[in-house]
């Protein structure tokens, strides 16, 4: 039983931090059509702030600031130079996004050096939850790093206020209203271009709670863009690619292998693209993707 | 049960009750329609009569919930577009289907060569140039008047050259049925009147065509034979006259307007 | 291609083979080295080969390291366990190349666009992963292979030097006249028209899947006689050579250069490593950086890479003297 | 260079250039060359042309070890300026034959490259240095699979390679070479340097469960821990291999909170290591009580600066080994240190020592050998006994290239012991090298010949 629960916990745990970055990627390629290689980049950017911020002022300010400064950041980037990509094939997004992940990674590494920066948990966070006092089902003594239980909820109650957001109100619905045909609403005199630059804000400031919250995991260092973006790319792509909630089944489903699969090397090393390629294999589009995007 | 025998060899299309159904949305229910050798047979009808259902239906892209489709004696179920189109069947898409950054002669050489090497041949180390291949396509250019822009890159003409480019593309195969799904769509006026010349002329050649059209201009100049769908169902189909006079049609039509 | 009437394009063979032979005399004049010289052949002709998958169907590919690293482990197996002599070992490796792209190319190319990418991915690095964890005792796991004291020869004569830069010129000048006689085919222009529009293609009597396998096939056979002439160059195999940054390479590489000219990738992989191996050294620890800005400026203003570049220019001062000219 | 001999390397490259310049070399200056007969076969970039001895330093400039290639690097330019100025350890090294005015009176100049962390990237850059620069020796590298790759090069082409930073078993193991040499320890010495001494603290009666980077080093240092803490008694309960690019470990520490293990072993190097040590302690596994004994994490490779990334509040009170730290007090660390940290500011990492070491211990091997010739040279390394550069008498072992010194057991300081920013490790005790030394066959591999092929 111990051992079941715990197992869940840690795939719940890691799908979070995957759900996060692949929620802000999948938002900005539903809305936007972009493929955004650069979100890993964003979200090394919110983990490097996060740092600074909190040691300088504490993890309170951080919370408020990291997402505000990345939103900036995200807008800069919408309109500097996503916003020309719009018409160009895919292909060419991919890799200019690639490219500026490349830059703003090497501009870390001059500025910070290429070693972790240490990324301490603020006192609040920090510890272990004896998870046998609150759930009678555990038996003898189980425990499990509160951080962890803090980001499961942090990027939980993520999801849903997106959902909220796009779902309950009309800035929401002209959102998906445009995701669905966006020259029909430019048609109908709604100015889609700048709430999608506000979406492409809003993907940035996902990736800065996941900067916030999972730095102290994944540690601060310029290449942890590049490794988070791959997997959570995969979840993307097994998802649909720009539906929301295969984006949350998927990350879920990839969570829950890695944390099962722990003890067996062979099988974890590759259980991510395994289940990438079965999926893929048996649905053209991911779990939930749509016919005709990015084919 | 299948149609007997000796329809089959009258018809060079036949489909034998053709039914529908989109999740609870029935297309098309119970559809026979028998296309004859060399006729020029237009499917007209209101909008969502089913009339691209079916010409889906008949190409292969859509499967149909019950019926079978029997093209040139050959029953058809199952069968890739490749195979259908290497049947020989061709098909005009709504909106020009060409391949835009390719010159005209090009688009028109791999049709010639799907007819002629197959669906695949690994030809790879053919030379291109000065195949026989060109000439025959630089005259099925010629048959559509584009032979003179034939190096120019396709994305560049008109929407009605780029019309009569994928015609091109579809006669290039001498299919035994070609089907046109709405030709004029979209044509000024004398644009469609050179498409109906265009049309006729090739028909003449001994083509089988299938058009679906709402101009009705282009139907009674072309047609031999005029099948009317609503709902899902052939009210209606006879010569132009016959149809032009049958008050289900007009029905079916009024009853459009109405709504 | 263009209807420009330069010497390049009125003999393209002899100019190309040209440049190639005496790459290695006048490399040295501008900060190159024997070795490096070979290198870029190799890549070349991996960019090469990835053209007429990339450039011509427009399947964008992140796996095809798996082509050259599966050949480079058999010609490095090959040559430690059975013979020095290159001819089985390159023999052996293109079969199993071409064995796997079958697979691969099989179970792939059914998906397109992202989702062809992903898959392309997700082959290479399970198969990066088993190199460096499952199969370690063949592979030598992250050490890479191995293969000390080993020289490989061709009917005797030591692959070395020039005589090894000589071989990989001479291979990658034939791939190029094939990959032109490829491109101007029959088979070629289907190729091309996948890219262009599929749909109608499928529409046209054309069995599209197979030319697919056909040309992605083809494409993986050049990857796997580069990764063969890697290893007879350096009898040496790096995990590396799987991963999934190798691909990627190879797709900046390709962009670079200019996707679908056939020339402009190889172009690409030249200036490539050129820039990592020589103009880094000045550069220092921030060559990675200068190269990601001039990667993304080239994707931004130059989509058509080098040899879009090339056109603009030509079309600038050319145009100007035929004008002259009329 | 000459114009003459610009025309001569162009047309004929390597081989005939190699020929012309024993040639030349022979006619300007035969007094020298004369003495000695071998000098007649030209290996490598052997015969030196010029009144400069130039040297590679092929370091991680980019990736996840380029802070440590950063510091290796300065330890390289360091060297450099000892060697042609004197200065550092050229005043503690015994036996010694450096002057501090060059080496064998030419100038010591170096070319920098970068290895990527990358095994292939760092051939085709050491080629470069090699083929163009004319390098008569190259080192540095931050990983063991890069060591090995380079080494492998070095052999074929008869350039001497001094490691820097490898602590795989396999470097001079099975992968040795007759070219390659290490001065850093190996994951084979950690293990009998730090079983006995955590066996003292943590009790006999250990339950291990151990996490290792699924990669050669990896597999030799869980191998080693594995087979000297059995030795002591414990229990090796389970190991799980970790992907080598993993950052989130938690869902291998979950199996570990599972099993009855009371120790915790991180086989791991860098940002494994950092992320693996940050999350263990996280996960409360210096705390939680298993088996009626506190939990204990132990981490066999330390070094400073992944201390440093880790931060003092995780590794305090953890136990491992390191090559050297910079708070040693012998006189060759001293002046190591001093003049480390005039020139830059602050004190060097053991990455950087281990090449500062490899640079003199190569330049002083020239000058005993009285040539650069790199067979002489490579005698004159082998079986050298040498000591004044930290850790005690040390010797370069023939058979396998490995130096024998004494190893050092540190334990990381908690956040109030530390004075500094740099002040990490606190030296527990220091394993004798009698104790360390270990049988060379054990590991198979061979040098090869001495003269490339």
């Amino acid at each position: 039983m111990n051992h079941i629960f715990l197992q869940i916990l840690t795939g719940l745990q890691i799908s979070a931090l995957y759900m996060l970055i692949a929620l802000g990627l999948t938002l900005i390629f539903g809305t936007l059509g972009v493929v955004n290689f650069a979100h890993g980049a964003l979200f090394m950017l919110g983990a490097y702030f996060a740092v600074e911020i909190s040691s300088q002022f504490g993890f309170g300010v951080a919370i408020i600031a990291v997402p505000i400064l990345l939103f900036i950041i995200g807008i800069i980037m919408e309109r500097g130079l996503i916003r020309f990509f719009y018409e160009r094939p895919h292909t060419d997004q991919i890799l200019v996004t690639f490219g500026l992940a490349i830059v703003l990674g090497e501009v870390m590494k001059t500025i910070y050096g290429a070693n972790n920066l240490p990324f301490d948990i603020p006192k609040w966070g920090s510890g272990i939850v004896r998870l046998h006092e609150y759930l009678p089902f555990l038996e003898g003594f189980v425990a499990y790093p509160k951080w962890r239980l803090i980001l499961i909820v942090v990027s939980f109650s993520t999801v849903i206020s997106l959902f909220t957001l796009l779902q309950f109100t009309k800035f929401g619905l002209i959102v998906r209203a445009g995701m669905r045909d966006s020259q029909m609403l430019a048609f109908l005199g709604v100015n889609i271009t700048r709430r999608f630059t506000i979406v492409f804000g809003i993907g940035s400031v996902i990736a800065a709670i996941a900067g916030l919250f999972g730095g102290p995991i994944t540690q601060v260092e310029p290449e942890v863009g590049m490794h988070m973006l791959i997997p959570s790319f995969l979840v993307v792509v097994i998802g649909g690619m720009g539906s929301l909630p295969g984006a949350v089944l998927a990350s879920l489903i990839l969570g829950m292998s890695i944390s099962f699969t722990a003890e067996y090397a062979a099988l974890q090393q590759i259980i991510i693209y395994l289940i990438a390629v079965i999926i893929l294999l048996v649905r053209p589009r991911g779990l939930m993707g749509k016919k005709g995007l990015m084919e | 049960m299948m149609p007997n025998n000796k329809s089959i060899s009258e018809a060079m299309l036949d489909c034998y009750q053709v039914s529908k159904n989109f999740g609870g949305l029935q297309a098309l229910s119970d559809v026979n329609l028998r296309v004859k050798e060399g006729t020029v047979h237009s499917l007209i009808g209101p909008n969502g009569a089913g009339k691209s259902t079916l010409l889906n239906v008949i190409t292969g892209m859509i499967v149909p919930t019950h019926g079978s489709v029997v093209f040139d004696g050959k029953p058809l179920g199952n069968v890739s577009p490749h195979e259908i189109n290497q049947l020989g069947m061709a098909k005009v898409f709504q909106t020009p289907a060409i391949f835009p950054e390719m010159s005209l002669l090009q688009n028109v050489c791999i049709p010639a060569l799907a007819a002629r090497d197959g669906a695949f041949k690994l030809n790879m180390f053919d030379r291109g140039e000065g195949d026989p291949i060109e000439s025959f396509a630089e005259e099925t250019l010629a048959e559509v008047g584009l032979q003179e822009v034939m190096h120019s890159e396709a994305r560049f003409l008109s929407r009605g050259d780029k019309r009569r480019l994928e015609l091109a593309i579809c006669i290039a195969h001498r299919p035994k049925l070609l089907l046109l799904d709405e030709p004029t769509a979209g044509m000024a006026r004398h644009e469609t009147e050179s498409t109906i010349e265009l049309l006729r002329k090739i028909s003449k050649s001994g083509m089988t065509m299938v058009i679906v059209e709402h101009d009705m201009n282009v139907v009674f100049a072309l047609s031999d034979i005029i099948s009317v769908l609503a709902q899902g169902s052939i009210i209606a189909e006879g010569n132009p006259d016959d149809v032009k006079g049958n008050p289900k049609v007009i029905e079916a039509y009024l009853g459009e307007e109405q709504e | 291609m263009n209807k420009s009437t330069s010497i390049f394009s009125k003999y393209p063979i002899p100019i190309f083979s040209l440049v190639v032979l005496s790459f290695p005399f006048w490399f040295e004049y501008i900060g190159g080295y024997p070795g490096l010289d070979t290198k870029i052949l190799i890549w070349a002709l991996m960019a090469l080969g990835f053209d007429i998958l990339l450039g011509f169907t427009g399947y964008l590919s992140f796996g095809h390291a798996i082509f050259f690293g599966v050949s480079a482990y058999a010609t490095g197996l090959m040559l430690k366990h059975f013979s020095p002599e290159i001819i089985p070992a390159m023999f052996i490796a293109v079969i199993v190349g071409t064995i796997m792209a079958f697979a691969v190319g099989y179970l792939t190319m059914k998906r397109s666009g992202i989702y062809f990418s992903i898959l392309t991915l997700a082959f290479g690095e399970m198969l990066n992963s088993a190199a460096l964890s499952t199969l370690q005792d063949i592979t030598g796991g992250d050490n890479g292979l191995t293969i000390p004291d080993v020289k490989p020869v061709l009917f005797g004569i030591r692959m070395d030097g020039l005589s090894m830069y000589f071989l990989a010129a001479a291979i990658l000048i034939l791939g190029y006249y094939l990959a032109r006689r490829i491109a101007t085919s029959p088979f070629g222009l289907i190729l091309k028209a996948i890219k262009s529009n599929q749909e109608r293609l499928e529409y046209t009597g054309i069995d599209v899947q197979k030319y697919k396998l056909g040309g992605f096939v083809i494409s993986a056979i050049y990857a796997s006689i580069a990764g063969s002439l890697m290893v007879i160059y350096e009898p040496y195999v790096a995990t590396e050579y799987l991963h999934w940054s190798t691909s990627g390479e190879l797709v900046i590489m390709s962009v670079m250069g200019g996707v679908g000219t056939l020339v402009g990738p190889m172009i690409g992989a030249a200036f490539m490593l050129y820039f990592e191996n020589v103009l880094s050294v000045p550069l220092g620890e921030e060559w990675l950086l200068v190269l990601g800005i001039i990667f993304m400026a080239i994707v931004i203003f130059l989509p058509g890479g080098f040899m879009e570049g090339l056109a603009r220019i030509k079309k600038r001062y050319f145009n100007k003297s035929n004008k002259e000219e009329k | 260079m000459t114009k003459k001999s610009d025309v001569s390397k162009t047309v004929s490259r390597r081989s005939i250039l190699k020929a012309g310049a024993v040639g030349a070399a022979a006619m300007s200056a035969p007094m020298f060359y004369a003495r000695n007969a071998w000098a007649e076969k030209a290996i490598g970039n052997y015969p030196i042309s010029g009144d400069t001895m130039m040297l590679g330093f092929n370091v991680p400039q980019t990736g996840a070890y380029a802070d440590e290639g950063a510091d290796e690097l300065r330890a390289y330019k360091l060297a450099v300026k000892h060697l042609n100025n004197g200065g550092g350890m050229l005043e503690t090294m015994t036996p010694s034959k450096l002057t501090g005015s060059g080496v064998l009176g030419k100038k010591v100049d170096f070319v920098t490259g970068d290895t990527q962390t990358n095994p292939d990237a760092a051939r085709t850059s050491a080629r470069r240095m090699i083929e163009r620069d004319k390098v008569i020796m190259f080192g540095g590298g931050s990983s063991s699979s890069v060591a090995i790759a380079q080494q492998h090069l070095a052999h074929d082409l008869g350039i001497v390679f001094m490691a820097g930073l490898t602590h795989s078993n396999d470097t001079t193991g099975k992968d040795k070479r007759r070219y390659g040499f290490r001065h850093f320890f190996n994951a084979e010495m950690t293990g009998i340097a730090l079983a006995p001494i955590i066996a003292k603290e943590y009790g006999k009666d250990r339950r291990a469960f151990h996490l290792t980077a699924d990669y050669s080093w990896g597999h030799t240092q869980h191998d080693a821990m594995k087979r000297a803490t059995e030795a002591q008694g414990w229990t090796t309960v389970n190991n799980i291999m970790t992907p080598l690019k993993s950052t989130d470990f938690s869902q291998y520490l979950t199996a570990i909170l599972n099993s009855d293990a009371d120790v915790v072993v991180l086989n791991h190097y860098g940002k494994n290591m950092v992320n693996s040590l940050s999350q263990a302690v996280e996960f409360g596994m210096r705390e939680l009580q298993k088996n009626g004994k506190t939990m204990e994490v132990v981490v066999p490779l330390f070094s400073r600066l992944m201390a440093q990334g880790a931060g003092s509040s995780k590794i305090q009170g953890v136990l491992g080994t390191t090559n050297w730290n910079w708070s040693l007090q012998d006189a060759g660390s001293q002046a190591f240190v001093k003049s480390f940290e005039a020139e830059y500011g602050f004190p060097p990492s053991m990455a950087a020592h281990t090449c500062y070491c490899q640079t003199l211990l190569y330049a002083n091997a020239c000058e005993m050998a009285g040539t650069f010739y790199p067979p002489e040279v490579i005698k004159q390394l082998e079986g050298f006994e040498f000591d004044g550069m930290g850790n005690g008498k040390t010797l370069y072992r023939a058979e396998d290239h490995q130096c024998f010194k004494d190893i050092l057991v540190v334990k990381g300081k908690s956040p109030a012991e530390k004075t500094g920013e740099f002040d990490l490790l606190e030296l527990v005790d220091t394993t004798p090298r009698e104790t360390v030394t270990y049988d060379h066959k054990i590991f198979g591999g061979e040098l090869g010949s001495y003269e490339p092929s």
